[in-house]
């Protein structure tokens, strides 16, 4: 019958499209999940999945600033110096360093067998290139700030590399970690994004928006006995729970596991709780009343339950804290300034009073949705105002909304975020709070504390520089300069077969010692 | 389907030429809440080869469903035949599977309906609707049921049936559908035509075209034809022997002429007087007061009563039975009860 | 015949209808359901229109009533052009017209008791008190047949024929002048349709009703009207009394219509005029007189030139070139009778 | 051919006008996506020279219009989030709705259909109700939580279906089936559970009609009535409600997407909104414009195929 035939026709059609459709979609992607756990037999595995939460901002890592890129992307690259677990610094491309007298010049020795991914040795004239592209001495597009103070930079030879600074900074250091200024080839210029090249112990496959980011050993990196990997997949996966039947079916190596969820994966995979360096903290417009008094903002944090909030939004993984300050940070934080302002309702409301408000008022605390994390931190935190009088109307904005309007505009009145880990305790400090630090969206205004920080750029001491940290430290604390509450742990949950995951006291996902053991 | 019950008594006139037998047909719906309407109730009756027999009533007199019980399409559920004998040429009907009655349908027995605009299948080609029969029934290979498709549409009337198998039902008017249900009920050289009210929906010229189509079909065929209408003037013309249905029972048989002018039972007399006849002039049409009984409570006795000018007591308490008055004239009527017993065994 | 009073006069009346199925295209395919009509209608009589499906009659009865708006021609009733009336002043007469549709059941709100039904127009119209209202509307219903008792019931607890009465009874409460019935009996049951005819005869007695009456059913127009015209195609091809009409039909196509109807006639058998094929359709009528294509005596000038309606007899005119065949050879005086079409 | 070209107008009509209220939703939406995508640590220097650098700075309307005369070019722009060309980025995730969607319309098909025949066929009995009752159910079910349960109970059994991410066809057609069946049933179940519904209702009304009553007193078996005649009947109502389905499904691979960590264009809606991305989010809602007109054209052409009567009037 004709009528058959015209449905035949349709059908061939369809199918016909279907395939040219999937013959497009071709070339690369990942293998299917074909090495879940018990089907290999002998051979140990080399590849990796990890599940990361979302796309890197950029992959050129001159670009790129979310924490979360660098948490891949330094896989690919290194600075002159590395960060340690510990929050210190080791040589990396600089085999090492001296510091001249005045602490104004520094001068880098380069490790001779660096080569660059696609082959080429890294030259002096690199790390020249490297540092004018950030600096915009060429292209008038200058792309970190961290650089205005460099007065020269010269390459005697092709192993020294010399930096002189206009005035002393003992925190300049911390700027030549592959977290601000990696060392990428001048031959790659202007695809950096699209083709990154670094030196790191992997390199560069493929980058599918919104799928994954693919990377490979690299064979001739000059600490030859890493890694131990030969392919990394970050998977991207923002669905927490998405995720974690996706670890349990077998399709991801390691993930990130939401506290609460910890019993579950806790008997079949190995867990690892990562101090992370980042300060949950609610803070406050202190330019504006009620907060622009310090006795408002003490009887706020008098009044907030650290504990409550640890047990109910982090089931308990979390460490108090008093300033930005973690003990991540080993010898630079100050132990015991979480006590003081142990939970107190009296106490607040005699401050409150003080400060002319013995009835409360009325407040608005605004959080982003990005993440369930602040709108839990925010509930708690209302119940707990209550007691006190402060009424607190919850406002939850999306976090493009947020970043605008809180962040960047300083219209608001309080609200709820977590401060991200850097290696150095400079930045851990300065940033978001001196006077003189752009991003100070709480308007903190304190003295003291930018002379502090000031003095500690010219400290050499390294002891002295701890006793000032210290001191600024104290300073947040007495001013509470914003409720600091606590250092979430971010729990791993990883095959258990998996050895060598280092941690650092910031967003680093190390996978060059990691390997599986059977 | 299961099976109703037979009559198993022999059929009266088992004659030679008998084509089909009716005996004692009883349908009922069940239209829910313990409702049951008894459409066809204890209808018998018979066509010779080569007769026309009308079978006439309003509607609600149970002659569709009479029609339908025959090819066994009535639809089930809520329609069931629960009595009752068909016999087509001595075999019966209704003890036959459901396959076996598929070779029945069709082939046996073709059926032409009331509405030709509906009744053909849109999305196909006259040519595969007239062609399906074929297949189905003289296992024609498709060339030759399409050949032998053409030969049909040009029996009945189509000069350019070539293009006509390859069109569809909308492109033809009314009255050429119906031509073209002609041509599949009579594709297989059926023995009875069941023809539902075939011209009801059509323009008169048309009509007459159509009715004189039906009986040159039947006598090329040498078929028998079972009408069924509500037109006496179509009746007048075309039968040779008259059903009348009224209340889903045979009021009145008889031979044409005589139920014309020998007319008996008072409602296909007052049926007669309310149509305005073209030939006569008359002030005034007599009509039939009230409506017909609902076919789910109908009254003890007889079933015309409430509206008949002659209802004596006795039609209250007890429905007459279908008597044999003059050779060939049954009547179902009280009033001839006493002159019944000449005929009536 | 003169001098009985004209109730409506229709002149040139036509009504064409965009044809949807061919897109961009011009005129030419336009649906001419009614093409040129003209006809008088007289106090207190029936006039009935006969046709097949699609001969235009419906719509016709619809344009005459401005339900449709006519595309050409006069519709004048009571002497006032309605095409010429305001619309306030088109309502008043629009009520003097009313209509009866073939299927009751559509044109009553099946959510209004009957008594709200037949009351409806009573309570616009009239300044009765309720009391009163409830009367008049109690003896329309009564006077159609029906009984106290179905004031307070529903449409559809009524049969097809009652139905039929609750429609006129609607109709009637409106003391309409002229009726137009489109069908009102060609979907009841032949017992129930011969009480509507006598109904509606009954009441046309009683309140002086004039009834144009549709149909498509020759009996039924014969019985109930007194005068009867023919439409083919969308014209008029004969009108005149029932008495020529039935008896001496002049339309080849009148007279094949007449011969089709199947009678209950055992003594005399008629001779059968059998018309071939079907009527053409009205996107595309045939060019010159519409009906030779399936005339038996049709020739070449039929295909050419199309007839008018010219009178043969007392009131009775057709439109066939076979009778006018000697009035070409005088032009002027087939343009005068043209001029004056209707008695 | 007048027909086609009143439909290429309505296409371009309708895209234009889905563009135009997109710039009108980000015109109001406070946001910077530079911002956006580099967090609150990003150095003010960069954010400068970031926003400079991709025209940002300049007033909206000025971006729009921008957009619009690459769009005339053919260029659908540079996504912000991604700094990938727009089309590439969409290009590089069709197949993966387009096989998610085609799968579960497949799947919506193959069960849905032959469960109303199923249903139709036994009106009003048992497994009638039974299945009517599902109906209430599979209307009720949200398909997030549907995906949850399909992954626990299929996923975490049967290594052959994958719980997140994609698998090209190319690579593996076995892997591509296993990434693809959980989500497009995801989709499916709550569609074919409301649909075969309409397909039970579709047929029961065909089998009303006339022209069945015709068939059988042919002489033609029940299957031949209704795989044959009552079937392609029935198709023309159906697949208005399928055209109608397209649409729900391309909205369905939203969330699914999410759920499964697909990469697809509905994942990458989400994020594009979320980042503020302007021309990824023009370019994707040019696209799903697109694509539902073009699948309403195909239903017509679907329909004349199956109906003479509007194939040859």
């Amino acid at each position: 019958m004709k009528k058959n035939k015209r449905w035949f026709m349709f059908i061939s059609l369809m199918l016909v499209c279907v395939l040219l459709i999937s013959a497009c979609s071709g070339e690369d992607g990942a293998t299917p999940s074909t090495d879940a756990p018990g089907e290999d037999v002998k051979e140990v595995r080399d590849e990796i999945k990890v599940r990361i939460n979302s796309d890197p901002d950029f992959l050129d890592p001159h670009l790129a600033t979310a924490s979360i890129s660098f948490q891949m992307i330094l896989n690919m690259f290194e600075g002159l110096l590395s960060p340690n677990t510990d929050g210190s610094l080791k040589p990396a491309i600089a085999e090492s360093f001296e510091l001249s007298d005045d602490g104004l010049t520094y001068t880098f020795n380069i490790r001779d067998n660096v080569t660059f991914h696609n082959g080429e040795p890294v030259t002096v004239e690199d790390i020249q290139y490297t540092f004018e592209r950030l600096m915009g001495t060429n292209s008038g597009e200058p792309l970190s700030s961290n650089f205005d103070k460099v007065a020269s930079m010269e390459a005697p030879d092709a192993d020294t590399f010399v930096i002189t600074l206009t005035e002393p900074n003992t925190n300049f250091l911390y700027s030549l970690t592959a977290l601000e200024a990696a060392i990428v080839p001048a031959s790659n210029d202007d695809q950096h994004n699209d083709n990154p090249i670094g030196t790191g112990p992997f390199k560069f496959v493929s980058y599918s928006p919104g799928v994954d980011l693919v990377l490979e050993k690299n064979e001739d990196y000059w600490n030859a006995e890493l890694p131990h990997l030969n392919k990394v997949t970050f998977a991207f996966q923002s669905d927490d729970q998405s995720a974690l039947m996706a670890l349990q079916a077998g399709e991801y190596d390691l993930t990130s596991v939401p506290a609460h969820r910890i019993p579950e994966v806790e008997n079949d995979f190995k867990l690892e709780y990562q101090q992370n360096n980042s300060s949950l903290i609610i803070t406050f417009n202190e330019e504006n009343k009620p907060f622009d008094d310090v006795k408002v903002r003490q009887a706020v944090n008098f009044a907030l339950s650290k504990s409550d909030i640890i047990d109910s939004v982090y089931s308990g993984y979390a460490t108090e804290l008093g300033s930005n300050m973690s003990p991540a940070m080993g010898k630079f934080y100050l132990e015991g300034l979480q006590d003081t302002y142990v939970n107190d309702i009296e106490k607040a409301k005699e401050l409150l009073a003080e400060a002319g408000y013995p009835d409360g008022f009325k407040t608005k605390l605004t959080v982003s949705s990005h993440n369930v994390m602040y709108t839990n931190v925010a509930q708690v935190a209302a119940e707990n105002l209550k007691q006190i009088g402060i009424d607190v109307e919850i406002d939850v904005v999306e976090w493009g909304i947020w970043l605008d309007r809180v962040y960047r505009g300083r219209d608001y009145e309080m609200t709820a975020i977590d401060l991200t880990g850097r290696p150095s305790a400079y930045d851990i400090l300065n940033d978001y709070i001196s006077t003189n630090d752009a991003e100070n969206f709480f308007r903190f205004n304190n003295a003291e504390f930018d002379q502090v920080m000031a003095d500690v750029l010219l400290e050499p001491d390294v002891e002295k520089q701890v006793a000032l940290y210290q001191r600024a430290q104290e300073i947040l604390a007495e001013e509470a300069a914003a409720v600091y509450i606590a250092d979430y742990q971010v729990v791993w949950a990883m095959d258990s077969a998996l050895e060598g995951f280092n941690m650092y006291p910031f967003f680093f996902l190390d996978m060059s010692e990691l390997r599986f053991t059977e | 389907m299961q099976s109703p019950q037979v009559n198993k008594e022999p059929s009266t006139k088992a004659l030679e030429d008998q084509l089909l037998e009716v005996n004692g047909l009883k349908t009922n719906f069940y239209i829910g809440k313990g409702k049951v309407v008894q459409a066809v109730d204890d209808v018998s009756f018979s066509i010779r080869k080569g007769e026309t027999v009308a079978l006439v009533g309003e509607s609600g007199s149970g002659k569709s469903i009479t029609s339908l019980s025959i090819i066994r399409l009535i639809p089930s559920p809520p329609g069931k035949i629960v009595e009752g004998s068909i016999r087509l040429e001595g075999k019966e009907l209704l003890t036959l599977s459901e396959d076996e009655m598929c070779k029945v349908r069709g082939n046996d027995i073709g059926m032409i309906f009331q509405e030709p605009m509906t009744s053909l299948d849109p999305v196909f080609t006259i040519g595969n609707q007239i062609a399906e029969s074929l297949m189905k029934h003289k296992k024609l290979k498709k060339s030759a049921a399409y050949k032998e498709a053409i030969e049909l549409l040009k029996i009945v009337g189509f000069a350019r049936a070539e293009e006509v198998i390859k069109e569809y039902p909308h492109q033809l008017s009314g009255g050429m559908r119906q031509r073209v249900m002609i041509a599949i009920a009579m594709s297989c050289n059926p023995k009875l035509l069941i023809a539902d009210e075939p011209t009801t929906a059509l323009d008169v010229t048309v009509q007459a075209q159509i009715l004189n189509l039906m009986v040159e079909m039947k006598d090329k065929f040498q078929s028998s034809i079972l009408l069924i209408t509500h037109d006496m003037g179509v009746v007048a013309e075309v039968a040779d022997r008259v059903l009348v249905m009224y209340g889903g029972q045979i009021v009145e048989e008889a031979p044409v002429r005589d139920l014309f002018i020998d007319t008996m039972h008072p409602y296909t007399t007052a049926l007669l007087k309310s149509i305005p006849n073209i030939d006569v002039d008359l002030k005034r049409l007599d009509s039939i007061l009230g409506t017909a009984p609902p076919a789910h409570d109908f009254p003890r006795g007889c079933r015309f009563a409430a509206r008949c000018k002659h209802v004596m007591e006795k039609c209250l308490e007890e429905n007459p039975t279908l008597v044999e008055i003059k050779p060939n004239h049954k009547v179902r009527c009280h009033l001839y009860e006493h002159q019944g017993g000449l005929y009536s065994e | 015949m003169n001098e009985r009073d004209k109730l409506l006069e229709i002149k040139n009346l036509k009504k064409y209808f965009p044809n949807k199925a061919v897109p961009f295209k011009s005129k030419a395919s336009q649906v001419k359901a009614v093409d040129g009509v003209s006809f008088d209608v007289f106090k207190g009589e029936t006039l009935g229109i006969v046709g097949e499906s699609g001969s235009g009659k419906s719509t016709l009865g619809r344009t005459i009533l401005r339900l449709l708006d006519p595309t050409d021609g006069e519709i004048i009733f009571e002497g006032n052009n309605l095409e010429k009336l305001s619309n306030r002043q088109l309502h008043r007469y629009r009520k003097h017209m009313q209509m009866v549709f073939q299927d009751p059941f559509a044109s009553l709100n099946p959510r209004m008791r009957v008594k709200d039904l037949v009351g409806e127009p009573l309570a616009l119209q009239k300044t009765l008190s309720k009391a009163e209202q409830a009367k008049q509307v109690l003896d329309i219903v009564e006077k159609v047949g029906l009984t106290k008792g179905s004031l307070s019931k529903f449409p559809h607890e009524f049969s097809g024929g009652q139905r039929q009465r609750i429609g006129i009874a609607r109709v009637l409460s409106m003391n309409p002048k002229l009726i137009i019935a489109d069908e009102p009996v060609s979907a009841l049951d032949v017992s129930v349709q011969s009480q509507v005819l006598n109904l509606m005869m009954d009441l046309q007695d009683e309140f002086k009703l004039t009834y144009l009456f549709i149909s498509h059913d020759l009996s039924v127009v014969k019985h109930i009207s007194d005068r009867v015209g023919v439409m083919y195609l969308g014209r008029i091809v004969e009108i005149g009394p029932k008495s020529n009409i039935y008896v001496n039909p002049l339309h080849p196509y009148t007279q094949a219509l007449l011969s089709s109807i199947p009678v209950a006639n055992f003594d005399v058998k008629k001779e059968k005029i059998q018309l071939e094929g079907e009527p053409p359709s009205t996107s595309n009528p045939p060019p010159g007189c519409t009906f030779h294509t399936r005339c038996p005596h049709a020739f070449d000038r039929c295909k050419i030139e199309r007839p008018e309606l010219v009178e043969q007899s007392t009131g009775q005119y057709v439109a066939c070139h076979l009778y006018n065949a000697e009035t070409t050879n005088d032009e002027s005086s087939k343009n005068d009778k043209n001029s004056i079409l209707v008695v | 051919m007048a027909y086609i070209i009143r439909r290429i107008i309505l296409l371009i009509v309708t895209m234009a006008l889905v563009s135009l209220i997109t710039f009108a939703v980000f015109q109001v939406m406070p946001g910077d996506p530079i911002r956006i995508m580099l967090g609150p640590d990003a150095d003010e220097v960069q954010i400068e020279t970031l926003t400079k650098k991709l025209g940002l700075d300049q007033p909206l309307h000025i971006q729009y219009f921008d957009w619009v005369g690459g769009l005339l070019t053919g260029d659908l722009g540079q996504s912000i989030r991604f700094s990938k060309p727009v089309s590439e980025l969409v290009i590089d995730r069709l197949p993966v709705t387009i096989s998610l969607t085609i799968m579960t319309l497949t799947l919506v098909v193959l069960v849905a259909i032959p469960l109303g025949i199923f249903v139709a066929k036994r009106k009003n009995k048992l497994s009638d109700v039974v299945f009517s009752s599902v109906t209430q159910l599979g209307m009720a079910i949200p398909s997030f939580w549907l995906g949850m349960l399909l992954i626990l109970y299929l996923g975490m059994n049967f290594s052959f279906f994958s719980v997140s991410g994609y698998v090209p066809w190319s690579t593996s057609i076995v892997g591509a089936l296993g990434a693809l069946l959980l989500p497009a049933m995801t989709i499916a179940i709550p569609q074919i559970a409301v649909k075969f519904r309409y397909v039970r209702n579709a047929i029961l009304e065909q089998l009303q009609l006339d022209y069945v009553r015709t068939v059988r007193s042919k002489g033609i078996t029940e299957k031949f009535v209704m795989y044959k005649h009552v079937l392609r009947n029935s198709m023309i109502p159906i697949l208005t409600i399928f055209g109608l389905i397209t649409a729900e499904v391309v909205a369905g691979t939203i969330i699914v997407e999410q759920v499964f960590a697909l990469p697809g264009i509905g994942q990458l809606l989400i994020t594009s909104i979320s980042y503020r991305d302007f021309p990824l989010v023009q370019g994707i809602v040019i696209y799903i414009t697109f694509v539902v007109v073009f699948i309403n054209f195909l239903v017509d052409i679907l329909y004349s195929i199956l109906d003479p009567r509007i194939r040859l009037s």
